[in-house]
């Protein structure tokens, strides 16, 4: 374990760090960069992101506190959380390999063999392998347990007949973290299924891509036919691939993650609204003196600051000593559902030109607003949806049974 | 509050209401809606001439402009219809320019165009600009008369079905006055016209700039009844809008009821879920409420005081139902209706444009809340 | 069946009728008078109601359209219908005897035996015969059909044994209809049940009253301990409880109910609510000059506008046609709901004097709007909850599936 | 925005929270709470001479007048349990009072007071009039000066336990200007007391009449400190008032889920029924976002322009949160809810006159609106 810098070693640090990005950080490609992995559509897009991730790598500011063995800096982590920092200061880009780098990884380093350390960990954090996930499927969107995918053993292979849905990058990944179900009779859903890491560039695996309510792509459908792939891509052995899909769901809620650092997503600026607000004019006169719109907008200061706090309030347990998993558990839920109400809100803001879209040289901010609100819904349907955050919430933090 | 309207129908409206609904269905199918999305005109010109045929376009122009002679009253079910099954075609902004010559033409004016809007010439009208305000009269477009010439600068945003129409109403100011020019777009030189990008991929919308453009005096509006002519503007304006919108919201709710009663999660059909049930129950309800303030609308329309309340009433209730019942329907698809292959964001994106086009909910509660208390 | 009226005939009785309730009706007793018969909390409410409703009853504006030979004036419905308008017109009283009247006398008239008749519908409609209802029990609230008061037939004799409760008027009433348990092995615990119209002056049969959250009393717990009651108080034979209940639920309903007439509940008067936000001042101006107060306001007006036209197009099947059971079954959820939050909001009217209640010098309006926002619980929670009533309008309006 | 305030503990704060949960839970059973609605008193005095013994009185009082010296940071964690387990005592009123002769007392008034108030005198308030206005300088009581004496008129309204107050600090306008006199309640006229009928019936509140009362000049505060008295009585009484209704908020939601986890229909455990669990999340998340805000308010509350803004935001969440979650715990109850005997009703009586005391959400969001954006 790497030591812990005093303050002045870490503020040096720190300092280098805003430089870099500050030097680095290309504001305006020319092009709408994705606010999240989610969003990648164009080879444009891909490549820069591609292109960014490698060079933060290469400058040593990504999977800092990563083992050196393995391609990481070997640094204490208060040093990648410097460097994260940074980022957000300087507004930079995502982090494209969001699978690999916060799911992948920390599943390898935690549980995997020192092969596949060696093998996996360095081209993810350098993006050279993409990685996406494999656990949806048409029927199953929500109950991921209920897995039907395939996965037969036939002598040191693999052969995959199924389907997986909602998979960002699948075209352009290398790797899929698969979750498949190896054997129909055991007796419960989960006891049947499997865990790969499966590789891409194999037969009888094909792509089709999802265009999404925007308007444009981001997700893939794929399709597996007779795929067969070795049989060490195996990961956890088999009847274990439940457990291992909700680590890794445990690394994406945040806990234990190793911070490999950078964010897959780029949190929407909320004060960016309310500078919205403040330049809109409505019957010629600014929005926010509608005393209707500034009561609206300040209820939704008063939820956005509750949010930032809690942020803050999570790691106090001083705080959170009634029911602890309440605010880790709520976060999502209460994120995602307030970002969509208040890109719809902003909506209201534009007056009729709120119906121009991305694309029309009328549109207010080229239409991000439009295209925000209607991202939004893949924030509060993927990852388990609001309604299912709720059932969650309610029996795993507030103690009431069930919905079956 | 003795400006509170009541409901009723005529039985030309209910037969219309029949008639409408089978056309509707049979005639835009959602197949057919979505191969019209890429398509450059936007709508199928067949079903625009059975339209005309069918008298539709007619309704509400009085016998001796050979139009039928029946009210607004009888249009909405037609608009309802419509709007549920998604068939935009340039019906809504013909029916209102009718109603704009009506309302405002001299007797030349209405005797050169109404017949022929009657008869199904699309028409449409160009009030809005870059200013994004909802209030009629905060424009920049201006007119400037030479003898019997007028000739017009500015740009308007928002033109409907431009492509197809043969008028264009704008509105524009003379000396600072607000009124309103007949543009044919025959007058229209190569390039005023730009297809807007908007949100509603059903509709075809259009920027016009108006510089370059003259007309003759004679094709302004009667400059005295720019009031009523404002009026007609907005109330039947939002009276074919909130049509649209209810039967829309119609049509999402039981898009999402029939997708709640197929689709299996957890070993259960996904309605069984009280998460979902219930608020498509509560949608539901405040879909009837739309309903009921629409043929209210449409009952009272002519009616002195009482018309304006329930418009705006049926336009606010119609355009939050349909936008909240649109955006569950959404969510309630689930991964399904992150795509674009899932209606409901057709619905949504509708819910978003009728609204920048007529004023949101917000807005005719502004309106209201000064006929209702002041 | 009497003949309809023509346009002069029912002119003329409309007329009469205002005169006499215009001439007759107490608007100011010295007491605060029940808006509802669930509210009736002293005798001297019950006793002035009781009056008035005989009063009402004798001058021949209760029952017009009932038989005349079981006591009803056998006129037209027509006729009572413009009667119970001039009582609305003269804001006049309740009708005190609401489950006679509404629930017990339209069954008996529907299915009872000619003796029935003769025993029942005259004294009910002169209030000489109070009734109440026994479906609920303690822990059965909601779920009426698992209702277990015992009732075991011996000799010419049913022996009950059970409680009762959220019984309205049940210590004053004479009768109750009341729900009892006859098979305990029947195939399901509907086909248990049956209905009696039961005598509450027998030995056995004890109450309790209730407090309600308003301080305030209306209801009693009834308990039955080895009660005697003749056999022939059965109705609808055994096992057939579920359906008699089901009966008297659809005469509330308002489904085939032949009108009594008058009314058991007095609506509250949504303008009551505007004229308070008009003489209400904030800070030095009035409260409707506030804006934000406005927008509520007037979505309120567009909501209760929106109910108060549905109860017109509930009878236009022509504007029904997709989902006929729609407006029926939501007229409870949605006026009960609306009120519920109406009367909430107008407590927001009062600033600091929001802290007064009922009782204090004070209290704007001696504190009806608290007491009518705590009431509204009973309309949103009695009758089936808001939350059943949603599963009804899923299920039978909109044909969505059962939750269990 | 730099006004947005951070949230953090003091050991002290975190000490008094720990004594305080147990303290109030076992001091304050609901059975107790309940016999004390029909006691005059309103709480046992046991308990408050308790409350004097632990120095809770003297928490945010300097050292100098024989308090703790700590800050209202330290008097929230109290407060907040105290509200948790309907603990209704002079607490609140006593401690705003030390706040306000700190504001705005002379040396010699502080003097006297503190080192009382801090051994556990009884103290209040008399601010609210009829008008029912929120602003604490809409006021109409005055007070006429002759020689070395002031002599009151006028009414004030929610005095809370003035029956057991022995000092009492009124709300007046001397020559037109706000200013605060200190009553001693020895020199109360009989009858210038009316115990008035509130909403809360754990609480006790007075109508006082300050006709006939007359205080020495030296009995009114330092004039020149108005704003700042004023300041402290907004920003104190709303910290105390958002820490007691965010410490009721977490009891009516712990009520209502007891219920939902025992409470059987249709043969489940009605807490698996999503209509009562997600309602129920979707409140306890709002109760998560109250208790933020307070300890966020607390922790900025000496920290100029951060200290409103958080302290006003608390006030808005807890009051909206508490009634909208007590409003649903009498629903969710059932017929049960509906009793004087569920304890629903306790809260959400207890919200509406809290608010009604200190504002409620809309007036504080209004507040907060010009801090934020003007």
């Amino acid at each position: 374990m790497a030591d812990k810098p005093n303050a002045a070693e870490l503020k040096e640090y720190a300092d280098e760090a805003d430089a870099w990005f500050k030097e680095n950080t290309v504001q305006d490609p020319g092009f709408m960069l994705p606010l999240t992995f989610m969003e990648v559509s164009t080879d444009q897009q891909f490549d820069f992101l591609r292109d960014w991730q490698r060079k933060v790598y290469e400058a040593g500011y990504l999977g800092a506190s990563w083992p050196k063995e393995y391609g990481g800096g070997g640094m204490h982590s208060d040093y990648q959380r410097a460097a994260t920092r940074a980022m957000k200061k300087s507004d930079a880009p995502i982090m494209l390999n969001a699978i690999g780098n916060g799911w992948a990884g920390p599943l390898i380093l935690d549980l995997g063999t020192e092969e596949q350390k060696q093998k996996y960990i360095k081209p993810m954090l350098s993006a050279e392998d993409i990685w996406c996930q494999g656990f949806s499927e048409p029927e199953n969107g929500s109950d991921l347990g209920n897995a039907q995918l395939k996965a037969v053993k036939d002598g040191d292979e693999y052969v995959l007949n199924g389907s997986k849905i909602w998979t960002s990058l699948g075209d352009r990944a290398k790797y899929m973290i698969l979750l498949g179900r190896t054997d129909f009779d055991a007796p419960n859903k989960y006891a049947g299924l499997s865990f790969f890491l499966n590789p891409m560039d194999v037969d009888g695996i094909t792509t089709t891509k999802i265009k999404k309510l925007t308007g444009e792509y981001g997700f893939v459908q794929c399709f597996f036919t007779d795929a067969r792939v070795p049989a060490d891509c195996l990961f956890g052995g088999e009847g274990n691939g439940w457990s291992m899909a909700m680590k890794t769901l445990e690394y994406e809620r945040g806990a234990k993650v190793k911070p490999v650092g950078g964010y897959f997503v780029k949190e929407l600026d909320v004060m960016d609204i309310v500078e919205l607000a403040k330049n809109s004019m409505r019957g010629g006169k600014p929005l926010l003196d509608d005393p209707v719109m500034r009561d609206k907008m300040t209820q939704f200061m008063i939820d956005i600051q509750a949010l930032n706090l809690n942020n803050t309030r999570r790691r106090m347990p001083q705080l959170m000593q009634d029911r602890p998993m309440g605010l880790p558990l709520m976060n999502k839920l209460a994120r995602t559902d307030l970002i969509q109400r208040l890109t719809e809100f902003s909506l209201e803001f534009q007056g009729s030109k709120a119906g121009y879209y991305v694309g029309d040289e009328n549109a207010v901010d080229d239409g991000y607003w439009h295209r925000s609100y209607l991202n939004s819904f893949s924030a509060t349907i993927g990852g388990g949806t609001s309604q299912i955050q709720k059932n969650i919430i309610g029996e795993h933090a507030l103690g009431l049974p069930k919905t079956r | 509050m003795d400006n509170l309207g009541t409901i009723g129908t005529t039985e030309e409206q209910i037969e219309l209401l029949d008639v409408a609904t089978n056309f509707c269905r049979d005639k835009s199918p959602i197949e057919k809606v979505r191969a019209l999305i890429d398509d450059d005109l936007g709508y199928d010109p067949d079903v625009w001439r059975e339209i005309g045929e069918l008298g539709w376009l007619a309704i509400a122009i009085p016998e001796d402009h050979d139009g039928v002679g029946l009210s607004m009253a009888e249009v909405v079910p037609i608009a309802e219809q419509m709007g549920r099954n998604l068939l935009n075609t340039p019906f809504g902004s013909t029916t209102l320019s009718a109603q704009v010559l009506l309302a405002g033409g001299s007797d030349a004016q209405k005797a050169a165009w109404l017949p022929k809007l009657a008869a199904g010439t699309a028409s449409t009208l160009a009030l809005q600009e870059d200013n994004g305000d909802w209030d009629l009269t905060n424009i920049d477009a201006t007119g400037t008369v030479s003898g019997d010439t007028v000739a017009l600068s500015g740009k308007k945003q928002f033109v409907l079905w431009a492509n197809s129409a043969e008028l264009i109403i704008a509105s524009i100011k003379i000396d600072g006055a607000v009124c309103f020019a007949l543009i044919e777009t025959s007058a229209v030189p190569e390039g005023a016209l730009r297809r807007e990008a908007v949100i509603d991929e059903t509709a075809r919308s259009f920027e016009l700039t108006l510089d370059g453009i003259t007309v003759s005096t004679d094709a302004l509006l009667d400059a005295s009844r720019t009031r009523e002519t404002l009026e007609a503007i907005e109330l039947a304006g939002s009276l074919i809008h909130s049509a649209e919108m209810t039967g829309g919201t119609q049509a999402v709710i039981d898009y999402t009821i029939e997708y709640l009663n197929t689709r299996k999660q957890f070993d259960k059909i996904i309605g069984s879920f009280q998460a979902l049930k219930h608020p498509t129950v509560e949608n539901y309800v405040e879909y009837e409420k739309s309903r009921t303030h629409l043929y209210s609308a449409a009952h009272c329309f002519s009616d002195q005081g009482r018309g304006e309340v329930a418009v705006r009433m049926a336009a606010s209730q119609a355009h939050g139902t349909y936008s909240h019942a649109a955006d569950r329907a959404i969510q309630f698809h689930g991964a399904f209706g992150f795509t674009h292959d899932c209606d409901a964001q057709l619905y949504r994106r509708q819910a978003i444009f009728k609204g920048a086009l007529n004023g949101d909910a917000a807005w005719h509660r502004d309106k209201l809340s000064a006929l209702l208390f002041d």
